[in-house]
């Protein structure tokens, strides 16, 4: 049993990092914000997740049990949000997703953030 | 080689400690100046707690097993340090915005002149009574 | 395990950091800052689990809560400022900086 | 300048990260409430309302660096006879320290060592520091405290309530969890004994939540909740709970501030004593962060209604 536990944390925390390394290579490497977004809002969601059931497997407490998964909800509930915030303010800002056709364009229309939509 | 492992953390303090020196001194920008003075707090605050730090010792809450502990004695006066810092931070926006509203500008260089031009002026009135 | 969770995470972070100060637009700052939250949550947690004293996952918790707040308040700001000018941003200034 | 602001930001995230590595969660819990929310928060308003552009700098950048180096030169000199790091025989850890940390439990009876000699042995010093917080947020009110008038009231209501058809779902969330975050600073406040915690944090996350209202609400909204007088009240009668846990040890025939004599336990009047004391700091904490709040934001407002009548 004790190994069983061992094993699957380690799983999670290994599986969890990985997802948060990729999200990092993602935010950096990625050409314009919203696939920035993407990479970020996606891995950051899932691999606190893992990396949170991970250390939950760690520890019989239970108090500290529940405080992680309090962590987890919160995190669950925020992050999300935030990301919606974010691109929905980005977008009404004008600021255009990077699309292969009027490629020249929107590197434009990023650069100078002109005529947000509201007056 | 041991003084560099055993010193580090000062050197450390004194870069952070420097850099917000230089951003207060070199900049005119009012806003920048409190964000280097934000900077300079926060290596005195780092200044503080690495000095409280023992080596293997954990944080000061009492537990059964535990025998050695950090020093609390700095995380108090840090803790409320911070709180007062955010407040005397406020106070200097606040102030900040009202530079802006007297005079237009929050350059430091710009209100000085502007300063000495009206101080000029006013001797010019002056002089002819 | 639990190191090299925290040493990935350690890695992610710089990797914001480096999008933070690069960031060509507002908004790519603000996601930079939004993970680097985010990291830091788990940073804490797992610090608390290698320093075996797993019941400061209080200061993890206030973390998830400030830094939700601060996004907010940053983006709410943002677009009262952007409503105030009437569009007229001077985002070339911004990159300069 | 935005960018500055919010790199300022990371920077306090870092350095709170730092304080949980050199065992100070508390200094942590305080930095992270404090240094990543509210402050980049206020400076973020004080950008938006000076503008966000910064002139060509006319500095003289190459005195300022000698100075700089100069400086940081003799103080790296200086380190060289400091005690190193992390070292049990510093000077710092055979004067007070060691008292605070064995006799806290006997005398006091708090497991939280940096509760205890917050509020118990180092009380005159807290006292002083809530009476400096109290100060300031005196100080921002005289600077930026607006005259309310109507008919600007309906203007800025009118610009925020198109505002707010757009943020259906944040509202929607964050209503779910200001209660939390509210219940969550209370947990903190009476929890400063057994763990991290205490009046200074749970101030600022009960202030912060109320913020977080307003910022999504609008001003307006937030003031008819939480009346600006009512929060104005209670920054002074927090000092002043302070103040009178001092003076009632007095008359129990104590010193000031020592708590032993509150109770016939002289343990359970240090609890007594420790209890009251944080509820008076918490109390005026959060009062004073959402006065300084409340301040900025209705400046801010204040100056955009000038400014769309003037057009």
């Amino acid at each position: 049993m004790e190994t069983l536990l061992n094993l699957v944390s380690s799983f999670c925390l290994l599986l969890g990092s990985f997802l948060c390394l990729s999200g990092g290579v993602g935010i950096l490497r990625f050409p314009d914000f919203y696939t920035r977004m993407h990479a970020a809002g996606v891995t950051d969601t899932l691999a606190t997740a893992m990396i949170l059931i991970g250390l939950m497997l760690q520890i019989p407490e239970t108090l500290v049990i529940i405080k992680l998964i309090i962590i987890l909800l919160m995190t669950l509930f925020i992050s999300p949000t935030a990301s919606h915030a974010l691109g929905r303010a980005a977008l009404l800002n004008n600021l255009k997703p990077l699309v292969a056709a009027d490629k020249n364009h929107s590197e434009q229309a990023t650069e100078a953030g002109d005529n947000p939509s509201k007056s | 080689m041991s003084m560099i492992l055993g010193l580090y953390n000062y050197w450390i303090v004194i870069v952070l400690m420097m850099i917000g020196f230089y951003i207060i001194i070199a900049h005119g920008h009012l806003i920048k100046k409190i964000v280097g003075l934000n900077i300079f707090q926060t290596s005195v605050f780092i200044f503080y707690i690495s000095l409280g730090k023992v080596e293997g010792g954990t944080a000061p809450i009492w537990q059964e097993s535990i025998t050695l502990y950090s020093n609390p004695l700095p995380h108090v006066l840090i803790l409320t340090a911070i709180v007062v810092g955010i407040a005397t931070t406020a106070l200097g926006l606040a102030l900040t915005i009202r530079l802006k509203e007297a005079y237009g500008t929050i350059d430091e260089d710009e209100i000085q002149a502007m300063d000495n031009q009206a101080m000029d002026n006013q001797d010019k009135e002056s002089k002819p009574c | 395990m639990i190191i090299a969770a925290t040493l990935a995470i350690l890695v992610v972070m710089v990797l914001a950091i480096i999008r933070g100060v690069l960031g060509p637009s507002l908004y790519d700052r603000i996601l930079a800052v939004n993970m680097f939250g985010t990291k830091t949550v788990l940073l804490i947690s797992l610090l608390g689990f290698v320093m075996g004293r797993p019941e400061f996952l209080d200061i993890a918790m206030v973390y998830a809560l400030i830094n939700f707040i601060s996004v907010i308040g940053v983006l709410r700001l943002f677009e009262a400022f952007t409503a105030k000018h009437n569009g007229k941003i001077v985002e070339p200034a911004e990159r300069d900086l | 300048m935005f960018a500055v602001v919010i790199l300022a930001g990371i920077y306090g995230l870092v350095s709170a990260s730092f304080f949980v590595v050199l065992d100070a969660v508390d200094v942590a819990f305080t930095e992270a409430s404090v240094g990543a929310g509210i402050s980049t928060l206020l400076m973020l308003t004080t950008v938006a309302m000076t503008g966000r552009t910064e002139h060509e700098a006319s500095h003289k950048p190459l005195l300022a660096l000698f100075v700089v180096t100069v400086t940081g030169a003799l103080l790296i000199y200086g380190t060289f006879d400091m005690p190193y790091f992390g070292a049990l025989d510093a000077p710092i850890h055979n004067h007070v320290g060691p008292r605070y940390i064995l006799d806290s439990m006997t005398e006091i009876g708090v497991p939280n060592m940096v509760t205890s000699v917050l509020a118990s042995y180092r009380g005159f010093d807290t006292f002083g520091e809530v009476t400096v917080i109290f100060t300031a947020g005196i100080g921002v009110l005289a600077l930026l405290s607006v005259a309310r008038r109507s008919q600007d009231d309906a203007a800025v209501e009118a610009i925020n309530d198109s505002m707010h058809e757009k943020h259906l779902i944040l509202r929607v969330v964050i209503k779910t969890l200001i209660p939390f975050i509210l219940l969550y600073a209370f947990y903190v406040q009476f929890h400063g004994d057994f763990g991290p915690g205490g009046g200074f944090q749970a101030g600022v996350i009960f202030a912060a939540g109320i913020i977080l209202y307003a910022m999504l609400f609008g001003l307006s909204v937030a003031r008819r909740v939480i009346k600006q007088p009512l929060v104005q009240l209670l920054s002074a009668i927090g000092v002043l709970i302070y103040g009178s846990v001092g003076v009632v040890s007095m008359l129990n025939g104590g010193s000031f501030l020592d708590y032993g004599v509150l109770s016939a336990d002289p343990i359970a009047g240090q609890h007594l004593g420790i209890l009251l004391i944080e509820l008076g700091v918490g109390v005026t904490v959060a009062s004073v962060m959402i006065i300084i709040f409340f301040s900025f934001a209705g400046r801010s407002e204040y100056q955009q209604a000038k400014k769309g009548k003037s057009l």
